[in-house]
């Protein structure tokens, strides 16, 4: 419940900036916010292993990418060759494709975007489990390099094959209509709509996130990353524990992957190039690794600055600059430098309140 | 030769030391006696210059040490063989003893072959094991290459950090004699120890320190009579 | 397959793999002293190559060459300097983030100065279509030179760290850094120099490849990567290991060629890297015995 | 039945014998203490019972259950809880979630019912909390619920590690050098820390360095030297053992 109530008065700055842009006729910002929440959607998960499981990951482009090419792929290629093939026919009749025509009146038989959405989350899941089982066994450099490793074989990958269109990628992906009237699609006409979804979903994560932090899985968590050998004497496990929260953090991605590539109506390659994961992790640091809000703060400014190409050809240069600074400067991110404190007792109040009712 | 007034020291935000004084004169053995985490390592270390001091003053033969870098502090005279033994595994006896010398390298060949002439008289066992890797030596021998390590810097001070440490009673009294013996040869021993009854046997002087504090000090026989003594380190009443 | 073309390949595979094992070398060097895995490592080669590229215009090849070792090195001990002295016990995270970060930057550094156009050096003998006859294969005549740079490096490291006495005291801060600092060694500058040596050595292998892999300004990530799985696969810290993993790998890529597609290469080099780590993270050639006497 | 059973217990590091064929064993109700020197092998020892690392040889029996191949975390499970000689607190949460953590094996939330604040989870979460501020009040720093661990006093800290151990309501508890760092006074106030967790019904083992509070509280000791047992006594036979005053206590002066 209290996690639902500090959610609050960002939902009111959402409708804010919604009514200022309205008011201003600056509504095209929306678009950028829109693609911004769900690159934050992606750093919150992020910043829960990272902050919170004490695990770095170079590779969470390459969840993103799982998620958002086998949406694209599964609800773009046409099946019509394999109609006959009798797992078709049962997924058809079982309502998990989609059929209509394309651009040129042929006929179009495609996975429906909500069984795409379902088997790209659950693939991204299962690899994950599967990557996550020997990698997580790592530590330090062996980890980032190994992560860091995984991701570069995604971006080859889809680089790689036709399938997943080389080095073009996927366009033309459909909308992804959640609930009739409701769709996640680049549509002009869409465009509030689509700014409340994406910010709904992000809400809704950090609710969870936040109920996930303060609890007894949050305390475990924070229990390993203060001292693994203590929570381990304290009867935690504590592998199977980092390798839950990095199979959250990867459906989080995948989660991202698959409704940002629906809403940009398409996904490309550098989607999944190490750039990309370093960047994530630079604004996980730049929040304060154990910090939701500040990591929640800097993944909506930096991806929305990023977006409106405020940095021109300089964009991953002040990326790096930003990265170097904060990691020399103000390792416990940059909240910790003046606002953190005061940003804390306010969120902190709620928690005192209930802890002495007890 | 060392003199230390009102050091405060520790780690962060941790406070080991607060307010610690004491003095170490030519030519004796001082040691200092104390619990695990009474602060006796970090005393050694602060003075080294490994660890930052908060406050006070450390005066090593006129030279304010806490201002001076830890590198630099073996070329005055002080030097300090760390606890655990902590000689450069992978690398030779003979290797070793040649990176102790490091600050006196301006000294020329000749003068370097003679100190290492004079660890191995000291250390006989060290000039059989010279092209062995320090690692693969006794613990004992790790012992006495670190401090024939230390004793290559021509020091006029030498800070032993629990000597005694993991060794057999035997090789804790060969060890305990060459730190007698160093004495005689016109060393200063600061000796920090665990081992009360034996480091009080061979000090000239004792400081007893708890949590950072020093709180008992004189003459080694003193120490080694006091009640207080007797009962936190050997366990038993004087009278017992 | 007929005995030419695997002569073919596994020139090719030695070409290859000597260029990964002098990075890996690299890393090792400041693996060595300082714990920390330089991400930026590749930037060094690509640093050495452009830069040797650039200084072709105003003079000869080798003078170019010596120059470009050089510069680098100016900038590996900037890097030091600037980003890693001053900082006290840094964690393990905060080094890779960092070193990432010089990383990023190098190659916006080199993208803003040299574009994205792909250079190279001229061959140093002969150009493109001269060849040497090796047991009827058709081969490079630069392969010999980096086959040479390669032999030579390892060779100049094995004098400098056994021989000389800055050698010994850089082994020193590596092997135990505190006790170096008790026997009065700074060990700042020995990190500083160990960055220093690794940047030129990486500046010199981003020379002698240029004629044959080209250069440009984002080879770093996937040569870090490449000499990163060397250097593990060789046991981290060993340089004959590294020569031996960096032979290995490089054959096993050029072999590959004729079974997956060429864009699964990488995929292959960081296969193996994963495989390793999970299975034996000393590395092939590293004893675990050798890694329980090392400090770090 | 005894609780804890050590048979023949041995640990090789390369060619060290850090413990070699220790055994004895831990009677319900007791505090037992193991003595020796630095390096005499009493962390490797603890080490080994608690599962950090496997013994070379040698076994541990807990509650008849023998313990080869359990993980620290199993261990706990089973009702061991242990501290540690340099206290490793949670660094950034609060003394009261420190204990908390130690309820970890008794509760059951999961990352969904964590996230999704089940409704039974809230009970559960209530009883955590009580659970752990009763026993933060039985260790008498209750007023420091709230307060970041690592903020507090050396002697603080080790009560609210003790706190944390029994909030896994473990039936033997290991301490680890309990007194290092501590003043003569906070040893005291340690010591009668420990009785009174004994009185609780939690059977105690401790390694100790600090005789006084050994020779106080304990009902038996085991001396350990270079990794040998050389006696098991009361600590009033102990301290006439002729052996251990030689080779333990330093009457053996070298000069």
């Amino acid at each position: 419940m209290k996690n639902l109530l500090t959610i609050l008065p960002l939902l009111a700055v959402v409708i804010l900036v919604h009514y200022l842009t309205s008011a201003t006729d600056t509504m095209y910002y929306l678009t950028q916010l829109t693609m911004s929440a769900y690159y934050a959607l992606l750093i919150i998960g992020l910043c829960v292993l990272m902050g919170y499981a004490g695990q770095i990951s170079l590779g969470h482009a390459g969840f993103f990418a799982i998620g958002g090419y086998l949406s694209a792929s599964l609800t773009t290629h046409n099946l019509i060759p394999y109609q006959d093939n009798a797992l078709l026919a049962f997924l058809e009749s079982s309502g998990m494709l989609v059929s209509g025509h394309d651009l040129y009146g042929e006929a179009l038989l495609v996975v429906s975007p909500w069984a795409a959405c379902l088997v790209a989350v659950s693939s991204a899941a299962v690899i994950a489990y599967f990557i996550g089982i020997p990698v997580l066994k790592l530590k330090g450099h062996y980890l980032a390099m190994a992560t860091l490793g995984f991701g570069i074989i995604i971006y080859r990958i889809v680089l790689a094959l036709e399938y997943f269109g080389e080095a073009d990628g996927i366009s033309e992906v459909p909308a992804f209509v959640l609930l009739p009237g409701l769709s996640v699609s680049g549509n002009f006409s869409d465009r509030v709509q689509n700014y409340y979804i994406a910010w709904g979903v992000l809400l809704f994560a950090m609710v969870l996130l936040l109920n996930l932090i303060d609890s007894r899985v949050g305390r475990a968590l924070r229990g390993i990353h203060g001292s693994e050998e203590a929570a381990d004497a304290m009867g935690v496990n504590t592998s199977r524990f980092k390798l839950q929260t990095f199979v959250l953090s990867a459906v989080f991605a995948a989660i991202a992957g698959v409704f940002l590539t629906h809403y940009n109506g398409g996904i490309g390659p550098s989607e999944a190039g190490v750039m990309k994961s370093v960047r994530y992790v630079a604004i996980v640091a730049v929040g304060g690794m154990a910090h939701l809000w500040g990591t929640l703060l800097m993944g909506v400014v930096l991806t929305f600055l990023s977006l409106r190409g405020v940095f021109g050809s300089y964009d991953d240069a002040v990326f790096g600059i930003v990265l170097i600074l904060i990691m020399l400067f103000a390792p416990n991110g940059i909240l910790s430098l003046n606002i953190r404190h005061r940003i804390k007792t306010i969120f902190g109040r709620g928690k005192k309140r209930r802890e002495e009712e007890v | 030769m060392l003199k230390i007034r009102n050091l405060a020291s520790g780690y962060g935000k941790i406070k080991v030391l607060k307010n610690l004084s004491l003095h170490v004169d030519a030519g004796e053995i001082v040691t200092i006696i104390g619990a695990n985490g009474a602060g006796k390592t970090t005393l050694l270390s602060t003075i080294a210059g490994l660890v930052t001091a908060n406050s006070g003053e450390a005066e090593f033969k006129g030279t304010d040490i806490l201002k001076t870098k830890a590198a630099a502090i073996p070329g005055l005279g002080c030097v300090m063989v760390p606890e655990g033994r902590q000689v450069f595994a992978t690398m030779t006896v003979e290797e070793n003893l040649l990176l102790g010398g490091h600050v006196v390298q301006k000294q020329g060949k000749d003068f370097i072959a003679g100190l290492m002439e004079h660890q191995y008289e000291l250390f006989p066992i060290l000039r059989d094991r010279k092209n062995q890797l320090a690692g693969t030596l006794s613990g004992g021998e790790q012992q006495m290459l670190a401090m024939g390590r230390a004793l290559m810097a021509k020091p006029s001070l030498v800070m032993m950090d629990e000597p005694s440490t993991g060794l057999a009673p035997l090789i804790v009294r060969e060890i305990f004699q060459i730190i007698v013996r160093l004495r005689d040869e016109g060393n200063t021993v600061l000796l920090v120890e665990q081992n009360a009854h034996a480091a009080l046997g061979i000090a000239d002087r004792g400081y007893v320190l708890e949590t950072g504090k020093v709180i008992l000090q004189g003459p080694a026989e003193d120490l080694l009579a006091n009640n207080d003594v007797q009962r936190a380190y050997l366990g038993r009443e004087k009278n017992d | 397959m007929t005995i030419e073309l695997l002569i073919q390949y596994l020139m090719a595979g030695i070409t290859y793999g000597s260029i990964y094992a002098i990075v890996a070398i690299g890393f090792n060097i400041i693996y060595n002293t300082t714990g920390i895995i330089n991400f930026a490592q590749g930037e060094f080669v690509m640093f050495g190559g452009m830069i040797a590229i650039s200084l072709l215009q105003f003079m000869p090849l080798p003078l170019a060459i010596v120059l470009a070792v050089l510069l680098t090195m100016l900038i590996g001990a900037l890097i030091e300097i600037c980003f890693i002295r001053w900082l006290k016990s840094p964690s393990v995270l905060r080094m890779v983030i960092i070193t990432i970060g010089i990383s990023i930057l190098s190659r916006e550094a080199a993208v803003h100065i040299w574009g994205e156009s792909i250079r190279s050096l001229p061959y140093f003998v002969g150009n493109e279509i001269s060849s040497v006859s090796v047991l009827g294969a058709r081969v490079s005549p630069q392969v010999f030179w980096v086959v040479a740079a390669c032999a030579l490096m390892v060779l100049f490291l094995g004098i400098f760290f056994k021989t000389t006495s800055v050698g010994r005291e850089m082994r020193a801060c590596a092997s135990n850094p505190r006790a170096a600092t008790l026997c009065g060694i700074n060990t700042r500058n020995m990190v500083t120099l160990s960055f220093v040596l690794s940047a030129g050595i990486g500046a010199f292998a981003g020379c002698v490849m240029s004629p044959i892999t080209y250069s440009q300004y984002d080879m770093g990530t996937g040569l870090a990567v490449k000499g990163f799985t060397v250097a593990i696969l060789g046991g981290l810290g060993s340089s004959g290991g590294a020569v031996a993993a960096g032979l290995l790998l490089g054959i096993i890529e050029a072999f590959s060629v004729s079974v997956v597609p060429l864009a699964f290469q990488d995929a292959i080099a960081i296969g193996i890297l994963l495989i390793i780590l999970f299975v034996r993270p000393q590395g092939l050639f590293g004893s675990k015995e050798a890694a329980g006497l090392s400090e770090f | 039945m005894a609780l804890l059973e050590i048979h023949q217990l041995t640990k090789r590091f390369g060619g060290l014998l850090a413990v070699n064929e220790v055994s004895f064993q831990v009677e319900p109700g007791q505090i037992k203490a193991v003595i020796g020197p630095n390096g005499a092998g009493k962390t490797t020892l603890f080490n080994m019972i608690s599962g950090t690392f496997p013994a070379s040889s040698g076994t541990v029996f807990f509650k008849g259950r023998g313990l080869k191949g359990k993980k620290p975390f199993q261990v706990a499970t089973l009702g061991m809880a242990r501290t540690f000689q340099n206290i490793k607190m949670f660094s950034g949460m609060t003394a009261l979630e420190n204990v908390m953590v130690g309820r970890h094996v008794l509760s059951k939330a999961g990352f969904t019912a964590s996230m999704f604040r089940m409704p039974w989870t809230w009970k559960e979460e209530k009883d955590i909390r009580g659970k752990s501020m009763e026993l933060l009040a039985l260790l008498e720093i209750e007023e420091h619920a709230h307060t970041d661990a690592q903020s507090l006093a050396f002697g603080q800290q080790r009560a609210v590690e003790f706190a944390r151990a029994l909030a896994v309501e473990p039936s033997l508890l290991l301490l680890d050098e309990p007194a290092a760092g501590l003043n003569m006074y906070e040893t005291a106030e340690v010591a009668r820390l420990i009785t009174k967790i004994r009185d609780f019904g939690v059977t105690v083992l401790l390694v100790e360095h600090d005789m006084s509070l050994v020779m106080d509280i304990s009902d038996e000791i085991v001396v350990l030297c270079f990794g040998e047992k050389i006696a098991e006594d009361t600590p009033a036979s102990i301290q006439k053992n002729q052996e251990v005053i030689q080779i333990y206590l330093g009457e053996d002066r070298p000069c």
